[in-house]
């Protein structure tokens, strides 16, 4: 197995689909010509050509209304949005269109398209740039949303999310995009909706997605170190559908929870955890669920401010030990 | 509101009827668009009168009557590889793709055989296998949908194209200009027909539009080309709706359309202000002077195509067929509450393996 | 003290606004000459001209733009949507504009604009225009959320909201606008971040917000009349700022919360204040927090079955019954 | 890409030369234009060179290195009644309105310092006490807040307008459109300022955008008067874009301005296709023979304003500036880890009774 980074997983997941079925079209900002503002796209269009990969004018509205206008006629299209930010400029088409077309149609339609980018809080873009919209675009049942943590499981949930015949949203994290993983040269997928232990542990389930993963991992290597505390970390990988078994099965054994969670603490993803938790494993828990989320102001710009905004390694290990 | 459409003597609308898309209607074509626009009127009647009733219907009901022949015509020149995407006043769109009475109807009633299984409602009726891509109740939010069928038609090499209805308010949203610049940056088979019946709701087009010569003209702006017309006369509509179908499939060019037409009634059947922002006379003109059955009735009657014996059993045909409409609807079961949950997700319908791993929907 | 409309008291509040401070305009689509779609700004056109009650065009992105801009040199903007719903296509400006400018100026900027309308679920108007978008709205720190549930709030907090100095979204219910409530004829005005308790009771906290109030108040008596429960009804009037200390109390006081919330399930205000009561008040509670949210699928048109997705009175009483 | 700016002496720049605007400079405010270039030159370079020492900067830094004449010549012609918002690439218009290197070098470091305390950084430059509103980052998001500044002016009846600045693949964005069509139609005194660096990322004009005659022409489409000028002579910006300005002020009409100018780095200082898109060659033409700082010197030269040896003193003390703004900032303090939760409500900060009920920050 060859080390690979996160972006290069993308890229492979991206080539890979294409070459497989040819309805698959990449469309976005600066995708083609220019090989994406973050290089995910890199090399496609020079493959690939003109027909499959397309740069669009700054239209969000309408590259991802002709998105979805084309994937009821079966093309697949993969929408690339620059950042997950501007999506609040196609908001309405991803919401109403892409969201809600299936049901409204009695099931008439079904929409197999993909939209995807980096959400990337922690870059020093200033508030505008750096949200995190899989709490919001996931409340709405008729979408899916995926956010990988790792180049393993960014390339097997972004084939799968591309193969998928409803809308999925996937949310890679700029951050990620240069750390490497193993992954595997063999085609592989990774279905949504099933989570993944990526660390076993006894006393304390720390539940994140996205990067806020790699902290709890790093923080379960902390407690582990320095505190003698065995955390388990739950990668939920797919957000709707969610992995619910996992995450109580997870609470169940440990009767502890942290959620980390890089979205702002007001109805994040967290408080979603949380709510199940408490209803569901009531009687397991032997402490609050509690969580780490970024700080609840809009992001800074100074980057060694920004840092504290996320949810830091200190914040995570500190909450731990407040309940462990 | 000055009503500046042609009436039918005009030399435009006499070589409108000698265009070749005109001379190939056969008799049986030509009274076959008078049956359609029959049926729409008597379909959209007929759910005023039980939407009044307040027993069945809720939400809105945005009738098109008046509006008919837009509909009729520029979907009767649609063939197997064009398609249709439109607003949320389109029971006349639906109509003419062929969609049944029943099956619109039962929609409005919110009923479990309506064409969207009662989850749509007057706004969302769909025909995927008619080409008719719905139904969208967002201000233009069918715009860059329109694009988008557009894309697929080109990119499967289809010779076809595709026609998206907007009204002379839907203009001013942004993404209708985005699709604009699009369609013609990427050279797409798409035909905007904007429907301008002069008002959005209760504003005139005055009021909403900073526009130099009409409304269509704004698509010079991206070197589109654009056309205007009173779409009361089915001659001129088809033949020049026609010209930017052919443009649309053998050139890849986009082409707007201002179709100027009229409605009746208010702007939803909730709209009580229905005659404050017009005066009743100007309406009045209208259906006297402009209505587009009476004026193709007309028509036809001087072609000799039918005659007004005829043209009265149609209409009372079309009457029979909305009334049992009705019965189908008011017989017909609403959902099961169980079906509340079901067409949200296709893998979860079909329950293939993606649609059995995780929750989905979520409650407590 | 008269019975008036929720619409009316919203009318009196607007005009009452417009006449104490010039500064006051009205802005949105068939505000004016049409009296407003739903005529919460009727007569007022006629009233106060063509200055201060000023019709759109359907470019809901510009207007709140607009009003954005105008506010930033003192003009006080009340902007309807005639739908919140419509809020997906100016979300950008809602968000970015309205959200973050005063944080990303360095608190150079101040923005006193009100933008206001009908989130109206429950109006068979099928699922694009039936959102309820006070969850992913207040989860934007830089903005506070108003949902009022009686004419006398509606009335106070309308005219709160406008005399405010931040960005404020009232969150109308279009199936209160034709109930009528006692309201003084005097003036008065109702903080923002401040919970009424709108039924003591000692068993059981029903906690909600918008119509789900009166939901909750129906049920509470249900609850008394065949039950022989005793429910406190908290309404939280406003979701942002936010009155925890009253929830916390309530349930410190009844050790037993069910939330009634016509958002849908996940990520709903209901999922945050679980959250908060749970973390908060952990050992307070005798039971797990439930919630009756609206079923979580898109908006229904089919108006018998609308209604079941709403939260019921059936559905609450028996949640309520299931942890009593 | 075909480089078509003007040179400086056909007859239009020797008229523009002549218009009483210009002609009313005397040769102190010529001077001052000059060196407002030169320190926005020095400014961006040293910014550019700590970014790339890759210790204090993080994120975006837009430079409008080559664009200088346009933020300059343009905001010159301000007076207390006009007011400005700007995107991203606004280094210029913030110092040609007044703001001190220092405030902007510190933001750039996100110091405390900074105009907008370390929040803003790049992309949010500030400063309402000089009639600039920002420094926006969404592409275009800004176009109906100059919409709404001019509304606030009229309402007021201050004989002012707002100049709003966007980029050539900006006006793509829908939300523009919307702002053109409520600004024809409202009456409203804004002057909207395409600054046409031929690129919107690595994306020509020709490739994000269809028109007719040019991208300001878009205008006409809503009855809006437009220009198209080149950006590199400060005497025709000026008297063309005053034209614009007068317009919006004693007609209360709207304008659209493109002016046609060059940057000579990439995107952002991150885009490392800089020169792929683009040739070496044509980056370097626009910098031997359309440098508008080597212009306007140029141009002062010849009419006996300054000579060489002023200039490059002027450059000197700007560079001076640049460099002490930098040791500013660097020697400035961060926000406090406190100051992340201030500035985010104004009722909150100055503790009013609205700012001291309910939870505004949430947190476990
Ligand atoms: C984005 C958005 N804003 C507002 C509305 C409410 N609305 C529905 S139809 C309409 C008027 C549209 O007028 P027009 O485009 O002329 O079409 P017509 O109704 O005349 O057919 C408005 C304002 C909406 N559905 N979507
Ligand atoms: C809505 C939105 N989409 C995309 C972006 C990313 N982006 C930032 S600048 C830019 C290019 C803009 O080009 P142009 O308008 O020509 O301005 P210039 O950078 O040349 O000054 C893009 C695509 C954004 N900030 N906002
Ligand atoms: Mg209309
Ligand atoms: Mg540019």
């Amino acid at each position: 197995m060859a080390a690979i980074t996160y972006r290069k997983a993308l890229n492979d997941a991206l080539a890979e689909e294409l070459a497989h079925d040819e309805n698959v079209v990449i469309i976005g900002e600066e995708v083609a010509e220019y090989n994406g503002a973050y290089k995910v796209t890199e090399g496609l269009w020079k493959r690939f050509g003109d027909k499959r990969v397309l740069d669009t004018p700054i239209s969000e509205a309408a590259f991802v209304g002709l998105g979805v206008g084309a994937s009821m006629l079966g093309i697949r299209p993969v929408i690339e949005l620059m950042f997950w930010s501007f999506a609040f400029v196609a908001y309405d088409q991803i919401v109403n269109n892409a969201g809600c077309i299936r049901y409204m149609s009695g099931g008439l339609v079904n929409l197999p398209l993909v939209i995807r980018g980096p959400a990337n809080a922690g870059t020093n873009v200033g508030a505008t740039h750096s949200h995190m919209p899989e709490s919001i675009l996931a409340s709405n049942p008729g979408v899916k949303v995926v956010c990988p943590a790792t180049a393993y499981d960014a390339k097997g949930l972004m084939k799968t999310a591309i193969r998928d015949n409803d809308p999925v949203f996937v949310m890679e994290n700029t951050l990620l995009y240069g750390e490497t993983w193993e992954v595997p040269e063999e085609e592989y997928l990774i279905p949504l909706g099933v989570a993944d232990v990526k660390r076993e542990g006894s006393d304390l389930s720390l539940i994140a997605h996205g990067r806020a993963v790699i902290t709890s991992l790093q923080a379960a290597d902390i407690l582990a170190r320095e505190h003698n505390i065995d955390a388990e970390v739950v990668d939920l990988r797919s957000i709707r559908p969610l992995d619910e078994e996992a995450i109580l099965q997870s609470v169940r054994k440990t009767h502890r929870a942290v959620l980390v969670d890089e979205n702002k603490p007001f109805c994040a993803v967290s408080a979603q955890i949380a709510t199940t938790i408490q209803g569901k494993a009531f009687d397991d828990l032997d402490a609050p669920v509690m969580r780490v989320c970024s700080l609840d102001t809009p992001a800074i710009y100074s980057p060694p401010l920004e840092k504290l905004q996320l949810p830091t390694l200190e914040r995570v290990v500190e909450k731990a030990l407040s309940i462990a | 509101m000055h009503c500046d459409v042609n009436t039918m003597n005009t030399p435009a609308t006499i070589r409108a009827s000698q265009a070749d898309v005109n001379l190939r209607l056969t008799a049986e074509e030509k009274i076959g668009l008078l049956r359609q626009m029959l049926r729409i009127r008597r379909f959209e009647l007929a759910a005023l009168k039980h939407y009044q009733a307040g027993i069945h219907m809720g939400g809105f009901l945005h009738l098109c009557t008046g509006q008919e022949s837009v509909a009729v015509a520029t979907v009767s020149l649609c063939g197997e590889n064009d398609h249709i995407v439109a607003g949320y006043r389109t029971h006349g769109q639906a109509l003419a793709v062929g969609m049944t009475m029943n099956e619109c109807m039962a929609e409005l009633f919110g009923k479990a055989t309506g064409c969207s299984k009662g989850k749509g409602g007057s706004m969302h009726f769909f025909a995927p296998d008619k080409n008719y891509w719905g139904g969208h109740g967002i201000v233009a939010g069918q715009t860059p949908l329109g694009l988008g069928l557009a894309f697929a038609l080109k990119y499967r090499s289809a010779k076809g194209c595709c026609l998206c209805f907007l009204g002379d308010g839907a203009i001013n949203q942004g993404v209708y200009h985005e699709s604009l610049n699009m369609a013609a940056l990427w050279n797409l088979p798409v035909v905007y027909i904007i429907e301008n019946n002069h008002y959005s709701m209760g504003t005139s087009i005055e009021r909403s539009s900073a526009f130099k010569e009409c409304l269509a003209a704004r698509a010079e702006a991206y070197g589109i080309d654009w056309d205007r017309f009173s779409g009361e006369d089915i001659y001129e509509v088809r033949a020049r709706t026609w010209a930017a179908m052919e443009r649309a499939r053998n050139e890849l060019r986009p082409t707007v359309l201002q179709i100027d037409t009229y409605r009746y009634y208010g702007h939803s059947v909730a709209d009580a202000n229905a005659k404050k922002y017009r005066s009743p006379k100007e309406i009045e003109e209208y259906r006297r002077q402009h209505d587009p059955l009476m004026l193709w009735q007309r028509r036809l009657s001087e072609e000799g195509v039918v005659n007004d014996e005829q043209v009265e059993a149609f209409d009372a045909e079309a009457k029979t067929e909305a009334a049992e409409a009705v019965r189908f609807a008011e017989t017909s079961p609403l959902p099961e509450p169980e079906d509340i949950f079901r067409d949200v997700y296709y893998e979860v319908d079909r329950q293939t393996q993606a649609g059995r791993a995780g929750t989905f929907f979520f409650n407590d």
